[in-house]
């Protein structure tokens, strides 16, 4: 690796959480839940991104092709099959509430914290693999994902039917 | 109608959308407006207002000569005027009790099927423009050009001829006339066929038109439908068969009719009667008889030209016509 | 099955081919302004007022026009000239109103007035519509 | 190279923005993605570690995480929308029978 | 109207106005918008005897906000007034109307309670195409008006009514 | 086919025929509004006449005539290819009751002669202006109507403002 | 480092202004050839056979008054034609067009970017593009518009996953997923995805027609149903940019089906940028004819068909291709 590319690493790291906090703090704040939805997806875009510089464009690829390309568009789906006007959102949380959540989130923050620190002290200086620099291919992903976690795999193509048929029954007025 | 459907739903649905469809909307071709409740991009109910093109002419008729009517008689349905004028000149010449002579019945009937192709080519391109099938409609145009080129040539106009008048005709027909009719006899099946080959057995207008807007013969004559949405719900009726008049009765021809009574049957139907419509031109242009092309009862139909240039009497015969309109003491006098 | 296949396997190449069949013939335009139609002879477009040989305007001014004019868009004003001969002073046709039916034409019985070929008259301006005697005896002329 | 750390502090800090998310809003909308929020953040986290493991055996459970994700939007959706046709609100406070 | 409006003055802008005007000009799109019998001649202007598009004119916009040309193609009622003037409303600048026949001109020979006469009353026209209804090549003609008029417009000066 | 339906008529209905007339082999009858349902019925029902299409409804204003306004009922058999018209007479403000429940054509109708001529019809599910907006004012196929809106503009006039015909 | 830099710079300029001007064309293509498809001539006027016209077009629009309906929300009535313009702009960095070539000593791939998962890169993309049209018809606050958007986002979402599955085969067969080598597994003319995925280039083709919102899929911009779709309210630029957006993912369509199907560059005689042109605009072509030919799918039959016909084909192509590359 060269020095450029880290340098380049740490430019993108840095932009893309940037981005990606502002924009997570947009979605929680704005009131109006389509924007929420579109801040959302920039969060998810810049997360892609960070994939890509962390090795895995096949999740990078995913992550939007799934998340924000069919999640977010059910989404705004819905948003938009509900057109909700202002005074159906009702009254937001009262300001003590609000306050007592972001402490508690901050304090949560510092747990969270203080974790990781322990648990990465916990490993210790070690090597990284020669292997973690080459490129996480499709075809690393597909060996373990066909093998060693079948089951899940198939687990997940069940879970999915599942929620495909609730879906339905859900939505359709009468079947 | 619309009162039973709103019933039927118990609880009102909050779900339905209304959509104000017109008055000016693409395919509303003229102006009709259309408020539609959706459901989702199904349609629960339809109310249509009518009334934006309503232009009157019952009041401006009302103090107009029975000639002056007939220019007002083409802008009533103006993709078939002649038809129109044909319809009013007919109830007026019944009421004098006069005929037209056979030459100018016989161009009467291929003037006016002439209309009816011209007619139903608009209905198939507007049609076929509205599922989507854009170029359609320009060859549908480009054909009934040729139909305007014959009417243009006959009365002077493309398409407000006012060319037949009380007792026959304005004017005889030109030399030119039977070659152009004849041309178009030679190349319009052609152009029939080209329609069948870009729509009727393509499976997407299939799709679009089979089984929609299905309506069943009694309902039909129910609701006072008439032409070719009656025929094909499957009743074989045409006026030009029941009540004969302009000497139909002696042209032989079909009434296509449909099975279904929805758009698909009418889409055939109208491409066969264009074929008939075909058919019997080809029969009257054989036969138009010599003699003159209008009936000159004096009183009722203007003088010739020379002669009101020449005879004192006809000039005020001329008068008298223009200035208070046929002398309706005729039809006592019968 | 195989009529559904034949819709869609058979009938869509058809009209495919009848489309390209027609990119393949020569276009029908008209280039108008370039090109012209040619007018049939009955054609009704722009009146005119006619003369006599010796140069007198042929019409006397008898309102038989105006009569038969379904959309009353003639008007004239009559007067006698030093020989006692009745001429019209004004005369006018709003063309804007006129529905070209060619009723004034043969409801005249001096051949005075007569629809031209002339089409090609829009204006930006109402009143330019209105076209008086000289100018339609002007048409005339041109016709 | 950036260090793992970073990468889970990001990742920390987006979950928490999640978990306030569900905490402070009430329309139920806004709430679920949130979760998404969370869900996400949860994928960076092991993403980060499969890189500096050099498994691609976290990658696996991104991969799973999403699969569930898109299940849970699906239900999860379906059920706002029942409960607005029946409630006609989005707001969580008026979601309080669990039968109607 | 657009950006024209953070302009100066100067060589330049006449330059601009100039090709501006060509522009306009060049591609007016009109409204698919259709009333009476002038409707069917003006689709078969558009059509392929007489084809519009030679004048870059093919594109109907259905929607109001893309058009630039009205066509009022025939009689308009009573009823239907408010909504060709909202139409007209919803028209972005620069706009042109053209009152295509009689009827549209004037209330042509439907003198009658039904009819407003003559579309100038609730929108301003620019071209006036006399006939009932025109021939295509009258319309074309009138449009060549238009297209003339358009030339000569200035672009900082804005329409009234 | 005259005769017979004018015999049916009179041995049903015998106090209800005003006047009958035929003119270029076209019969008119002229009934008692009271009976127009129930003979429109009898019409369309009885299998010797079945005349299921009521080709026109429509009105005519005599101003001068006391009642004021004839309703015309154009009927025609499309299996039997006859015809027939009734008319019934009506005063300014009275009604007529309403023919839809015989054919549902009529519902248009009787709404256009309502706009027009400001005939009320008795039972008809949704008696509304058809042609013109809500808010107009009058009935314009009335005689005393104005015919015309506004002059025609000639160069003599064209400066002023058009006088509206009222 | 530097040279590669520039180098990239120049390609992206040079892509972006090409790209542009073929948007340009297109329209102009289009116009002139539904006009003799309909046996008409199609702009004449402006500029010899009508040559300036889109020139006049651009410039006229971008003069026009710009109207926001009354009660929209700005910042999503604003973004929506960026985020149409955007995702139709930056597929083409991995399209490649043409073979490595040396240019003043340098080596020069005639691609952006060769992105080892191209394909993906594509998808991914594509799967972005249903926001601008979704977001332009709720902003508008405009019922066609609405109804428009809804139509286009199902519309899209739907024959995505049909148009991602017909792919699997090309994918299987090349056994990669960068689009430089699923164009050199088709080196020889037979060799073509196009005759070794007759069923999967069919499914292809239908799936990107509706992809991109062409007849006989046009419903969400359906003019004789919708008005203008989820573009109704929109005018001057901004509605260009729809415009713009939409001819570009025509282009991108076809470039792709190029690169998958038909080869891509490679061809006799011809350089092979020349040729990577000749087949995109065949594409074009195809698309412009089937405009001018069909009628439109009414919009339940537009989804039972893509869910019922099109995915059940694509499966069953996907498992053919399997067997005949386990045989």
């Amino acid at each position: 690796m060269t020095e450029t590319d880290e340098n380049m690493e740490y430019l993108i790291f840095s932009i893309m959480a940037i981005v990606a906090t502002v924009c997570a703090i947009l979605v929680i704040s704005h009131r109006n839940p389509v924007v929420s939805a579109l801040f959302l997806i920039a969060t998810m875009v810049s997360l892609a991104i960070l994939f890509l510089a962390l090795n895995a464009p096949f999740l990078a690829a995913i992550q939007i092709i799934v998340y924000a390309g069919a999640i977010m568009v059910l989404f705004l789906f819905v948003i938009m099959l509900l057109n909700l006007r202002k005074d159906e959102f009702g009254p937001e949380r009262r300001k003590a509430q609000r306050f007592f959540a972001v402490l508690f989130g901050f304090l949560f923050l510092i747990l969270l914290a203080t974790a990781i620190d322990v648990g990465l002290s916990s490993f210790g200086q070690r090597e990284v693999a020669a292997e973690s620099l080459s490129p996480a291919g499709v075809e690393n992903l597909a060996q373990v994902l066909f093998t060693e976690f079948l089951f899940p795999f198939e687990l997940a193509s069940v879970l999915l039917l599942i929620a495909i048929v609730g879906a339905i029954v859900m939505a359709k007025r009468k079947l | 109608m619309n009162v039973e459907i709103l019933k039927k739903t118990e609880k009102p649905e909050t779900e339905t959308m209304i959509l104000n469809m017109g008055p000016h909307h693409p395919s509303t071709h003229g102006v009709l407006r259309v408020i539609l409740e959706l459901d989702g991009e199904t349609i629960v109910k339809a109310t249509p207002d009518i009334g934006f093109l309503h232009t009157g002419i019952e009041k401006t008729m009302e103090n107009k000569t029975y000639n002056q009517v007939i220019p007002l008689t083409d802008r009533m349905d103006y993709v078939a005027s002649l038809s129109n004028n044909l319809a009013y000149l007919l109830a007026v010449e019944k009421l004098l009790d006069i005929q037209a002579p056979p030459k100018a019945e016989f161009v009467r009937v291929i003037l006016t099927e002439l209309t009816r192709i011209a007619s139903h080519l608009w209905w198939v391109g507007t049609h076929a423009h509205d599922i989507g099938a854009m170029t359609v409609l320009l060859y549908a145009v480009r054909e009934r050009e040729k139909l305007l080129d014959i009417f243009e040539l006959v009365s002077g106009q493309r398409m407000m001829t006012s060319y037949f008048r009380i007792g026959g005709l304005a004017k005889d027909i030109p030399e030119e006339f039977e070659p152009k009719v004849r041309e178009v006899l030679k190349t319009f099946p052609d152009k029939i066929e080209d329609y069948e080959n870009l729509l009727t057995k393509n499976r997407i207008w299939l799709n679009r038109t089979v089984g929609v807007g299905t309506i069943s013969a009694e309902d039909a004559i129910d609701l006072g439908v008439s032409g070719p949405v009656l025929r094909a719900c499957g009743a074989e009726w045409d006026i030009r068969k029941s009540n004969p008049y302009s000497g139909y009765d002696e042209f032989a021809f079909d009434i296509p009719t449909g099975k279904n009574g929805d758009v698909y049957d009418r889409y055939l139907v109208r491409l066969e009667e264009m074929r008939q419509s075909l058919r019997i031109v080809n029969q009257a242009l054989d036969g138009i008889p010599e003699g003159d092309f209008v009936e000159r009862v004096p009183g009722v139909v203007l003088p010739p030209k020379e002669e009101v240039l020449s005879n004192i009497e006809a000039l005020i015969f001329q008068f008298k016509l223009v200035v208070e309109g046929l002398s309706l003491h005729r039809i006592t006098q019968r | 099955m195989f009529y559904v296949l034949k819709t869609i396997f058979w009938a869509i190449p058809r009209g495919l081919s009848v489309t390209f069949k027609y990119l393949l013939t020569k276009p029908i335009t008209v280039r108008y302004p370039e090109k012209r139609l040619v007018l049939s002879d009955r054609y009704r477009g722009l009146h005119y007022l006619t003369r006599n040989e010796d140069g007198k305007e042929k019409c006397v001014c008898c309102g038989l026009c105006a009569a038969a004019c379904p959309s009353g868009c003639i008007y004239m004003e009559p007067a006698e000239n030093e020989f006692g001969e009745r001429y019209a002073k004004v005369y006018e046709i709003n063309e804007l109103r006129c529905i070209f039916c060619g009723y004034c034409q043969e409801a005249c019985p001096k051949e005075a007035i007569f629809l031209g070929k002339e089409y090609e008259f829009s204006n930006d301006r109402r009143e330019k519509l209105i076209y008086n005697k000289e100018e339609l005896l002007k048409n005339g002329q041109q016709m | 190279m950036v260090p793992l750390s970073s990468y889970l502090i990001l990742s920390a800090v987006l979950f928490t923005i999640g978990v306030l998310g569900v905490l402070v809003r009430r329309n139920i909308l806004i709430m679920f993605m949130s979760i998404e929020l969370m869900l996400n953040a949860v994928n960076l986290a092991l993403v980060a570690f499969s890189r500096e493991f050099g498994a691609v055996d976290a990658q696996v459970f991104v991969f799973l995480v999403m699969t569930v994700a898109a299940a849970e939007a699906a239900v999860g959706l379906a059920i706002i929308i029942c409960l607005f046709r029946n409630r006609k609100s989005v707001n969580v406070d008026d979601l309080n029978l669990m039968k109607w | 109207m657009g950006l024209e409006e953070h302009l100066g003055d100067g060589i330049l802008f006449t330059t601009l106005e100039k090709a501006v005007n060509w522009a306009r000009k060049s591609s007016v799109w009109p409204f698919g918008f259709g009333l009476a019998c002038c409707a069917i001649e003006m689709i078969c202007t558009f059509a392929s005897r007489f084809d519009l598009a030679r004048f870059g004119m093919e594109v109907t916009r259905a929607s109001p906000r893309q058009a630039d040309l009205m066509i009022v193609s025939g009689r308009v009622s009573t009823k239907m007034a408010p909504v060709v003037r909202q139409l007209y409303e919803q028209m972005p600048e620069p706009k042109w109307v053209i009152a295509m026949g009689a009827c549209a001109s004037t209330g042509g020979v439907f003198n009658n309670y039904a009819i407003v006469q003559g579309v100038d009353k609730i929108v301003p026209v620019d071209i006036y195409v006399p006939g009932c209804p025109p021939r295509p090549e009258q319309l074309i003609e009138g449009i060549i008006k238009l297209h003339k008029k358009i030339e000569k417009e200035s672009l900082k000066k804005k329409r009234e009514l | 086919m005259h005769d017979l339906i004018l015999k049916k008529l009179k041995e049903r209905f015998a106090e209800s025929i005003l006047e009958v007339a035929e003119f270029r082999k076209e019969p008119t009858i002229v009934v008692r509004k009271e009976y127009i349902i129930r003979i429109c019925r009898f019409l369309k029902d009885d299998p010797e006449f079945s005349f299921n299409f009521l080709s026109d409804l429509c009105a005519v204003d005599w101003p001068e005539r006391k009642p004021r306004f004839e309703v015309v009922y154009n009927l025609y058999s499309i299996s039997k290819n006859h015809r027939v018209r009734l008319k019934v007479r009506v005063d300014d403000g009275e009604s007529v009751p309403s023919v839809t429940s015989v054919w549902s054509t009529a519902d248009w109708h009787e709404r256009e002669a309502f706009d027009m001529f400001g005939i009320k019809f008795e039972g008809h599910p949704d008696l509304r202006r058809i042609l013109m907006s809500e808010d107009w004012e009058g009935h314009p196929l009335r005689k005393d109507f104005p015919l015309t809106k506004e002059e025609v503009m000639f160069n003599y006039n064209k400066d002023r403002p058009p006088r509206i015909m009222k | 480092m530097i040279p590669f830099i520039i180098i990239t710079l120049i390609k992206i300029l040079v892509v972006f202004v090409v790209f542009l001007l073929m948007i340009a064309y297109l329209t102009w293509l289009e116009r002139k050839l539904l006009g003799h498809f309909q046996v008409r001539l199609g702009p004449m006027r402006v500029g010899p056979h009508g040559l300036l016209q889109p020139f006049a077009d651009g410039i006229k629009l971008l003069f026009k008054e710009e109207l926001v309906p009354a009660n929209v929300n700005r910042f999503i009535y604003n973004l929506a034609p960026i985020l149409v313009f955007i995702p139709a702009l930056i597929i083409m960095a991995v399209i490649p067009f043409g073979d490595r070539i040396t240019i003043l000593g340098q080596k020069v791939d005639l691609v952006i970017s060769d992105f080892n998962m191209g394909i993906l890169y594509v998808f991914a993309i594509t799967s972005l593009g249903v926001y601008g049209l979704v977001l332009a018809g709720w902003s508008s606050n405009n019922k066609y518009s609405l109804l428009g958007g809804l139509r286009s986002s199902a519309q899209m979402i739907s024959y995505e996953v049909s148009l991602a599955l017909s792919l699997i085969g090309v994918l299987m067969i090349a056994g990669s997923l960068s689009l430089v080598e699923i164009v050199k597994a088709q080196d020889k003319f037979f060799n073509w995805f196009i005759f070794r995925q007759p069923l999967g280039f069919l499914l292809y083709l239908v799936c990107i027609i509706a992809e991109i919102n062409r007849a006989p899929f046009d419903l969400p911009e359906a003019e004789n149903e919708l008005v203008a779709g989820y573009y109704t309210e929109y005018s001057s630029m901004k509605f260009a940019m729809f415009f713009l957006g939409e001819y570009g993912s025509m282009i991108n369509a076809g470039a792709l089906a190029t690169t998958l199907f038909l080869g891509g560059w490679q061809g006799p005689f011809l350089p092979p940028v020349v040729w990577f042109l000749i087949k995109l605009c065949a594409f074009l072509f195809l698309y412009i004819w089937l405009r001018a030919t069909l009628p439109r799918f009414r919009y339940d039959q537009l989804m039972n068909f893509g869910w019922k016909v099109l995915l059940p084909l694509a499966l069953l192509n996907i498992l053919i291709t399997g067997v005949v590359i386990l045989l």
